[in-house]
């Protein structure tokens, strides 16, 4: 098969995906006879010649998928009145712990944040699908532990929690005059 | 005394708190009061901006421009007292959680009056702060580290993902057949027809069946007369000429085909038949191709 | 603002709707100042520049959506593989006879079965490429005869009917059955 027509079939599938495409997935559609390194040279290909168009061809925790360039959105935000939920702080707050120090359990995220953490905050970052209970500490009560899922990260575009913003170094005093 | 008109002007820079961070009288508060001391009635809508007394601290040492490492106790918690004691004396409801930590402030500020103990195998002495300090710490980087997060591009908030239309139904999907559905197809056939008649079919026979329809498409292809000859290939090898050769007598015992020499030692020609009135070479039998009577 | 951009705008909103897009919605996005008659020049502009990709722009009865072209259909399918669809049994039948008593007419056909073939039937399997005809017999209304072609050995993976399942295996098996 010529290399041209693997890539256009790539550039179609990955336009089309409703999800991101994964390796494996992209094999599949040629019969398993795509060795890893051309797929993958393929894909940078056409990250390569995606470089300039509105959209941009990224790799992501689970795959590859096609998405609008930031530059854009000014404009394709008024096609779309419907936007995620605004998180509260408190939302923030107990998803950045799960993020930077999972898994955890809701014990943990109280003695960080020193409040009791409501069940409507967990609830909403799990029907997001951004979090998950990947277990449970083996200690009084078995509590659940909370980890991030790989459609978090697809949502931030990032290929792993290691791609997650570093912490910020504390700072003794607040340097008021910046 | 400050008024709320006083609290609201207050240019006091708030870089970590972007929001308005409460409301008083519907009108948004973008800044915290300057001076430590927060009137008590900003303090209830004051409440709602914290998200908790780690929150309420963090703020009052941050506001105050107080090293993290070396926090005054003394005023500290006479301060938080004053707002807890404030916001009870205003009967709001108090998150419980701010009265566990005025009692921890209590025990740390009282502690730190009392000599310390040495710690076993070291000239260190435990800061009773220690504890109060590494919550606070890190509380307030978890704290930035949302603000962080919030920052990133979001699907479906900064950019959407690309989804072009697959249209299925312009997929034509054609049904698969295996050689195993053939079989039981045929299978299926011979019992029904098994009936009436027996059937018995050889393997050499199905390749005469192929080399007829070979047979007739080269005919079909050249059209008209062919040599007789022509229609052998050397490369098909002696048993494969031999099966050739009874496809061929089949064909026009069948009807199929017409074979045809106008005198002895002439060139013999083959034809497909044309259905022009002609000597039968051979009367047929009525049997069906490749039957035979049990 | 440049045609390009706006070009470029209309491309990103198009690749990431999930509906097609109406001229209205298109001008929404530029806050009506883009006329119809220069929305209409660039689609059709971009319709030309995606005519040699795998995607193609089209307009639809309620707007404009990019698509997947059909050629690259097939691909895409085994990212999500559906069963395929079934033959009838009279297809099957009818193509087992032509199979195995090749070259035979419809009348031979219907002996056989002992039901009249319908003429779906074998337009079916002619429109397929596994059969055609290959002569006609010399008698009374001169029947097509026919015979499974190159195409049908190839789609089954045989290098030639006698590869088929032997017919005294098939008998063995009847008379054991019976």
């Amino acid at each position: 098969m010529e290399p041209s027509l693997v890539k256009s079939v790539l550039e179609a599938a990955l336009l089309a995906a409703r999800e991101p495409l994964t390796p494996s997935d992209m094999k599949k559609m040629f019969d398993d006879e795509l060795s890893t390194d051309t797929l993958r040279k393929l894909l940078d290909q056409l990250r390569e010649e995606w470089a300039e168009r509105p959209v941009e061809l990224i790799q992501l925790a689970s795959g590859w998928r096609f998405r609008t360039r930031a530059e854009y959105l000014p404009y394709l935000e008024r096609l779309n009145p419907e936007r995620p939920p605004k998180y509260s702080r408190a939302v923030l707050e107990t998803l950045a712990i799960i993020a930077y120090r999972q898994p955890v359990t809701r014990g943990d995220i109280e003695e960080i944040r020193g409040v009791v953490v409501n069940s409507n905050v967990i609830k909403s970052l799990e029907e997001r699908g951004w979090i998950d209970v990947v277990g449970h500490r083996d200690t009084p009560g078995r509590p659940a532990l909370f980890a991030t899922t790989k459609q978090f990260l697809d949502d931030l575009g990032l290929r792993s929690v290691s791609e997650l913003p570093p912490l910020e170094q504390i700072s003794q005093t607040l340097e008021l005059e910046q | 005394m400050t008024t709320d008109l006083d609290v609201l002007d207050a240019p006091v820079l708030q870089p970590d708190l972007l929001e308005p961070v409460a409301r008083i009288y519907g009108q948004p508060m973008q800044q915290l009061p300057l001076d430590l001391y927060i009137p008590p009635d900003a303090l209830a809508v004051m409440l709602d901006a914290f998200e908790g007394p780690l929150d309420l601290l963090l703020y009052m040492i941050r506001r105050a421009n107080i090293d993290i490492l070396d926090i005054p106790m003394a005023p500290l918690t006479r301060q938080y007292l004053d707002y807890v004691e404030a916001m009870r004396a205003q009967n709001l409801e108090l998150a419980a959680d701010y009265l566990v930590m005025a009692a921890m402030l209590i025990e740390i500020k009282s502690r730190m009056l009392l000599p310390r103990p040495k710690l076993a195998g070291d000239d260190e002495t435990e800061d009773p702060r220690a504890e109060l300090v590494r919550r606070l710490m890190e509380y307030e980087q978890m704290k930035l580290a949302g603000q962080r997060l919030n920052e990133l591009p979001q699907a479906e908030r900064e950019f959407f993902w690309v989804e072009t239309l697959v249209e299925k139904s312009l997929l034509v999907r054609l049904p698969e057949v295996s050689v195993a559905d053939l079989k039981e197809a045929w299978m299926a056939v011979v019992r029904q027809a098994s009936l009436k008649k027996h059937h018995k079919i050889g393997r050499e026979e199905l390749s005469v069946r192929e080399h007829m329809g070979i047979i007739l498409r080269t005919l079909q292809e050249r059209g008209g007369f062919v040599r007789f000859e022509a229609l052998f290939d050397p490369g098909m090898g002696v048993p494969g000429l031999v099966v050739h050769f009874l496809a061929m007598l089949e064909l026009g015992r069948e009807k199929m085909i017409r074979i045809t020499q106008t005198e002895p030692f002439e060139p013999i020609y083959v034809n497909v038949s044309t259905g022009e009135s002609e000597p039968a070479m051979e009367e047929g039998d009525g049997a069906e191709p490749g039957q035979e009577r049990a």
